[in-house]
């Protein structure tokens, strides 16, 4: 592979140190606190900034779809960056999740219809696709989608609906009646307020990520893409979805880092900055070694993605367990690190473990994506 | 005067407690039994609420008062700690004024020893006492400090000499908290508990006879202290005593522990809850996926491994042996077990280990674990202290080159720390 | 549990500090060179003086059979003392292996005949159980065993067996012809210079435990206790197996701890013994901490053993696999604090890192006792 | 003068190839002609075997000189470290007495750095060199040294001055391997292998013009050659010429290789041959084992993450921009990542974990690498000083206090080291 695969261009440099600057404006710590604490988990001035000055929504989708034409490699840089300022946004929902899964589910006019608004921000959208039983596979999809009058009527439950209970539009994975495993299954969209269709916040242990649990009673639903042909975009979309959010946990790490070493240099004890010992310095060198590996592994999934590798699910998951281990280490080295005062609520750390053992979690385990890497090499 | 035997003690505690246990005192009047006849602290001495019996002789009589079904003197909290401290250390004003107290549970007690400016440094204390008069000044702040918004009085560590070494230049006190210049906040932790209190002092006064031992001394008694509340189980050791029958004095001493250990609530979830990994992954259904069996088999392991090296430290102290290796590395195992344990609940819990509150798993309890396992390689000496504590007192290894000798006004510490 | 299953009696640790000194004595480093270097791989005379004057051999077999009627605690004690001093001797092949598979598959008449030569040590045997596949679980065994006039004929592959080319008699565990899984295992024996065995030494990574291959031609065996019956005891027999080596392993990985630590505070680096700095002193610590809590899990199963408590085999799992981490970690750990001097032939330390290494594999590598031990707790 | 460009560079190296290159001459025939033109060190200085040329039109003519497949200059072992330290602190003696006979390959070469006392500590080192009449006289012993048995010269860093602090007391030398007061000893690994030697000097001499730089100035010098050595990637450099068409001067070349690379077998098995693990895997089947495919995926992540660490830095490097801290964690990397090859391989063979040579799998490579993995922590900078490096350097926390200044007389070391 040639040397820019792995290293960023001056403008995606660019990209980063704009991104970083604007996220460090509107998202400070007392923001973060602010937004979490709200029961929308977001701040709409902010979310029209984002989508509007910066054009975040739209960065790698075409420009036919009203996209900005950039690759997934801008979509990590943007993520990562919102992982370090711990953004509190419907973004990861909507212009990663939703967005992906019209990406590749969708009909071309489906794309033309939807994406649109996604990519301006004026509308949000979510995936609904993990169910009760907490799969992250498609097979484990329950929900039922009976076909009535050129759409479905959705039967069954939906959890840890990410941002589920403010999106405008939901995307919905059901299967038809009677089907198993990867067949049968087919996307669908249907408004956040629509009839049948029941919203209850979740607490999450992360309070900057909204989860809802939806109940689907006869809810009417419009097809997206190819019916009962949901499983290959779903997977692919999950994949990229996976790699994505790697890229986010790894800007956290990052942060962890930064705020460790910083602390290990400010305080004192003994007699000597903290940092000036050996057991402080070498946590600090093996977070560094760590949070190093694990952007490594999720920059080259951005880019297999961006260049429809077909390795690009493997190194996903890749990437997605290697920042599962880095961003919680890091964040538990930072408490460690900072001592007392990093388990206290009025030190932030703790937003930032949260966010790490939260993602841990998502889209599935370091065991679970290090099993699913091992089936693609086989 | 020989040593009493055994039976005859227990015998004698016995018709002691037949003569006088009644339920329905109050626990403050039976208390108050107990001191003045000095059944309930057997091993102190007897001028001092005490019978001068040996501390084995002393356990015979807990057994008994077990046994009975009697409550004793009030042991939870900081409050022992003080009784002990003050009686090796404190003269008889401090004795006369406090022990009969402590004992009967009206007074409740703090520790004002760490600082947020020295942390595991805790001989790096920086709060101030100045002699003005016939009153000692306090200014500074203490942290880390449980149930001191309910406390009576609080043992201070204060700086009185700021030329001498670090160790030779702190004072040992008692303050009383019911005062202006003495402020209390509680501390919230990231896991929403608020176990702990900021205290802040403002020309906060102690009058001269509450200083105890010398000026100066202030390091060796706070040691003792210490010893004394790693003695007693990081001051929460539990009542073993089967609860039995009704009445008013059982109902006061519930309504006393229930203060005290709300505080303590969620520090079994800090430990891990290793007790529900293996119940929660055959409930789940969880246990059938290898990576969750290697998991939980590597907890487990570890920490049945923990628990009998517990269990062999505490067998050879109780045949009167020398103390091994064992005995210091409890609190770095708890560590290991407590993050091996949240792992194990995250692999379990999978999806659900994003979700709190109501909407977590067990309503909730898992969130608390995952969240407050953290706080075990902290509190108490961090993993890092502890490792240079195993390192140099139990495998002798040489101490590392000292920078905080001399006079401490030139130790650099932390700004406004 | 009383407070005496935690620790030792003060008879027990006067045996270990006799064990400790004749081992100390008799298999210094030197002598464990000179005997790793030779084929049999041991020194009779160290052997006799072993079985006579010690009754090693003995320790734990009633004294109906010529044993001593200890119990497996002071087996385990002999074991960790042997462990230590990384004694070269075919103790855990005869006195361990080959004594516990007669011990629990054998006949009344068949202990009487077979037990008192090895308690004496006049003789040695050997389990041959392990073939090719390399599997420890007894559903492995292909050996076959044809009935002939009262015994069998045997055909087939045994490997990895310890001392195999030494051992004067060979207790080999096959099956019936068509037979699989559990059923159809006996145990049968024949001489080590039986005709149609054909034994050949293995150079083994460690070579202070001797490893031989043997190959059955339509060798003559007799019988030992039930014909395809013996599933039952041989699972009892490799689990009391793994409980006693969990015990040899951890009296090696003390000796790494001792040897590491009196090298911090010998060694000199930048004018301050390396045991000093926080690196080697922390190190140190956290061996202390997995050798100790190895041990506590080693005397656990050991007194498991000795109480018959049906937990036993799940504790012998659980010790086998905390002494496999513990040893092969504070090998590793002594080698790193020893620096460049540590990986020299010269010095001791790769002898006990070689038979940590060979010893995590033997009876089943952590993760399959792992394994074992949650089958037993489910 | 202006840069010549580099397409006229290129052809004027391919022109002279053209007219000069026969693969039947002598290797050492050719080398001379390389050496006399300066198409062997391009960017060396025209005086001295170069022709002046940058280090990226250099490079443009190796990449010449692969093309062609001719042979160049001598470069792999300590030799060239010997040559850029010599260009840049030797005066014309040493220039003229030593460059041509290292490009040529006539004099091979060795480093005497490291010592039995010292390890890590470098700057520790305790050989004497005490000048006597016309001579230096050393006495010491020195330690990892590859090739020593070969070589004709030795870099030799030895203490010239015991009332200086540590790092000033070193001067640095040219010792002549041949004679009778230096003794080398093969050295065995825990491995089997003897890639390195002992060099024991007895009143070993050097006559005054073989000192390097000023008396004093050692410790900077070795600090040079030790850059030298870490571009070069561990003096590893593999050529990359596809060879092409025989001859006596590949004949000579590879017989030279053979020899120099002979102490080096062992380290693919030193860095836990991760390209085995998968085929192995799936060749024992042991890939079906849940297990054995967590450790693999374990082990793969971090290799991948490694190797792409490593891809970053040096694209950015090639970049021109300024090295992140990428750069500085390949050796700890490689530590962990042998580590869990050597785990994974451990689990994929299982029982056969327990066999070396022939009947061992893959004839034994399997357990060479299971006895050669701890090597990788420790070689070049064992992982406690990598990690002081990375903290100290990338991350800017601060140094420990040093307990060796002043001195070295008076510096606590090693009895006897």
């Amino acid at each position: 592979m040639p040397a820019a695969a792995f290293s960023f261009t001056d403008e995606q440099r660019q990209f980063r140190d704009v991104a970083r600057r604007f996220l460090g404006d509107v998202s400070p710590p007392t923001a973060v606190r602010e937004w979490m604490e709200s029961t929308s988990g977001f701040d709409p001035a902010v979310w029209d900034r984002l989508a509007k000055e910066l054009g975040f929504c739209a960065i790698h989708v075409p420009e036919a779809y009203g996209g900005q034409g950039f690759s997934f490699v801008e979509l990590g840089i943007a993520l990562e960056e919102m992982g370090r300022a711990l953004l509190c946004a419907p973004y990861f929902s909507s212009a990663v999740l939703a967005t992906g899964a019209i990406q590749h589910g969708g009909s071309e006019a489906e794309k033309a219809a939807l994406l649109p608004d996604l990519t301006a921000g004026t509308r949000r959208a979510t995936l609904a696709f993990t169910e009760p039983s907490g799969g992250w596979d498609v097979e484990q999809v329950a929900l039922t989608a009976t076909p009535v009058d050129g759409g479905y009527r959705l039967d069954g439950e939906k959890r840890f609906v990410l941002d589920g209970c403010t999106a405008d539009c939901i995307i919905a994975v059901a299967r038809a009646p009677g089907s198993r495993g990867a067949d049968g299954l087919s996307l669908c969209t249907l408004p956040g307020d629509a009839k049948g269709l029941e919203r209850r916040p979740l607490r999450s242990l992360d309070p900057t990520r909204k989860l809802a649990h939806l109940t689907f009673r006869g809810a009417r639903a419009e097809p997206l893409g190819e019916p009962e042909g949901a499983a290959a975009p779903l997977k692919r979309a999950l994949a990229e979805a996976a790699a994505a959010l790697a890229n986010e946990m790894v800007g956290g790490a990052q942060r962890m880092l930064d705020s460790a070493v910083d602390y290990a240099k400010l305080r004192m004890q003994f007699g000597r900055q903290i940092g000036s010992f050996q057991a402080i310095k070498h946590k600090c060198a093996d977070m560094l070694l760590e949070v190093e590996l694990a952007k490594s592994a999720a920059y080259r999934a951005a880019a297999a993605v961006a260049e429809d590798d077909p390795d690009a699910p493997a190194l996903a998951s890749l990437a997605k367990a290697a920042a599962s281990e880095a961003y919680l280490g890091a964040a538990a080295a930072c408490i460690q690190i900072h001592g007392g005062i990093g388990f206290t609520w009025e030190n932030d750390t703790h937003l930032w473990f949260k966010r790490a053992k939260a993602s841990e979690a998502l889209l599935g385990d370091a065991a679970y994506h290090r099993e699913l890497m091992m089936r693609h090499m086989q | 005067m020989t040593e009493p035997n055994e039976a005859g003690v227990r015998a004698e505690a016995r018709a002691w407690l037949a003569e006088h246990w009644d339920a329905e005192r109050s626990l403050a009047a039976w208390r108050g039994m107990l001191a003045d006849s000095g059944w309930g602290m057997p091993h102190w001495p007897e001028q001092w609420h005490g019978r001068g019996l040996s501390v084995a002789l002393s356990q015979a009589v807990d057994e008994e008062f077990a046994q009975f079904g009697a409550v004793g003197v009030a042991k939870m909290g900081i409050r022992l700690l003080a009784g002990a401290t003050l009686l090796e250390y404190g003269d008889d004003f401090h004795k006369e004024r406090f022990l009969r107290r402590i004992l009967t549970g009206e007074d409740t007690w703090c520790q004002l020893f760490s600082e947020p400016g020295s942390g595991s440094d805790l001989a790096g204390a920086t709060t101030r006492a100045d002699l003005d008069g016939d009153n000692w000044v306090v200014n500074g702040q203490k942290v880390w400090t449980t149930s001191a918004h309910h406390a009576d009085y609080g043992l201070l560590l204060a700086r009185t000499d700021w030329d001498a070494p670090k160790h030779q230049g702190l004072t040992y006190f008692v303050l009383n908290m019911r005062q202006p210049g003495v402020e209390v906040r509680q501390l919230r932790q990231m896991n929403g508990h608020a176990s702990f209190n900021e205290v802040f002092m403002t020309d906060a006064k102690i009058e001269r006879p509450y200083r105890v031992g010398a000026v100066g001394q202030g390091w060796r008694i706070a040691m003792t202290t210490l010893a004394h509340e790693r003695r007693g189980a990081d001051g929460l050791r539990g009542s073993v005593r089967e609860r039995r029958g009704e009445g008013r004095i059982y109902a006061e001493e519930a309504a006393e522990t229930a203060t005290l250990m709300e505080p303590y609530k969620w520090y079994p979830q800090r430990a891990g809850r290793v007790d529900l990994v293996l119940p929660r992954a055959r409930e789940t259904g969880r246990i059938a996926d290898p990576a969750v069996r290697q998991a939980v088999a590597r907890l487990l392991v570890l920490a049945r491994s923990a628990e009998w090296t517990a269990r062999r430290a505490r067998a050879d102290q109780e045949l009167g042996r020398p103390q091994g290796p064992e005995g210091s590395l409890g609190k770095l195992a708890a560590s290991h077990v407590a993050r091996a344990a949240a792992h194990a609940h995250t692999l379990i819990a999978g999806a659900d280990a994003m979700l709190a509150g109501d909407d977590g798993p067990l309503d909730g309890l898992i969130a608390e674990i995952l969240v407050s396992v953290p706080a075990t390689s902290i509190a108490g000496g961090t993993d890092e202290i502890q490792r240079n504590i195993i390192a140099e007192r139990v495998l002798g290894l040489p101490r590392e080159p000292r920078m905080d000798s001399g006079p401490f006004r030139d130790v650099p510490r932390n700004v406004g720390g």
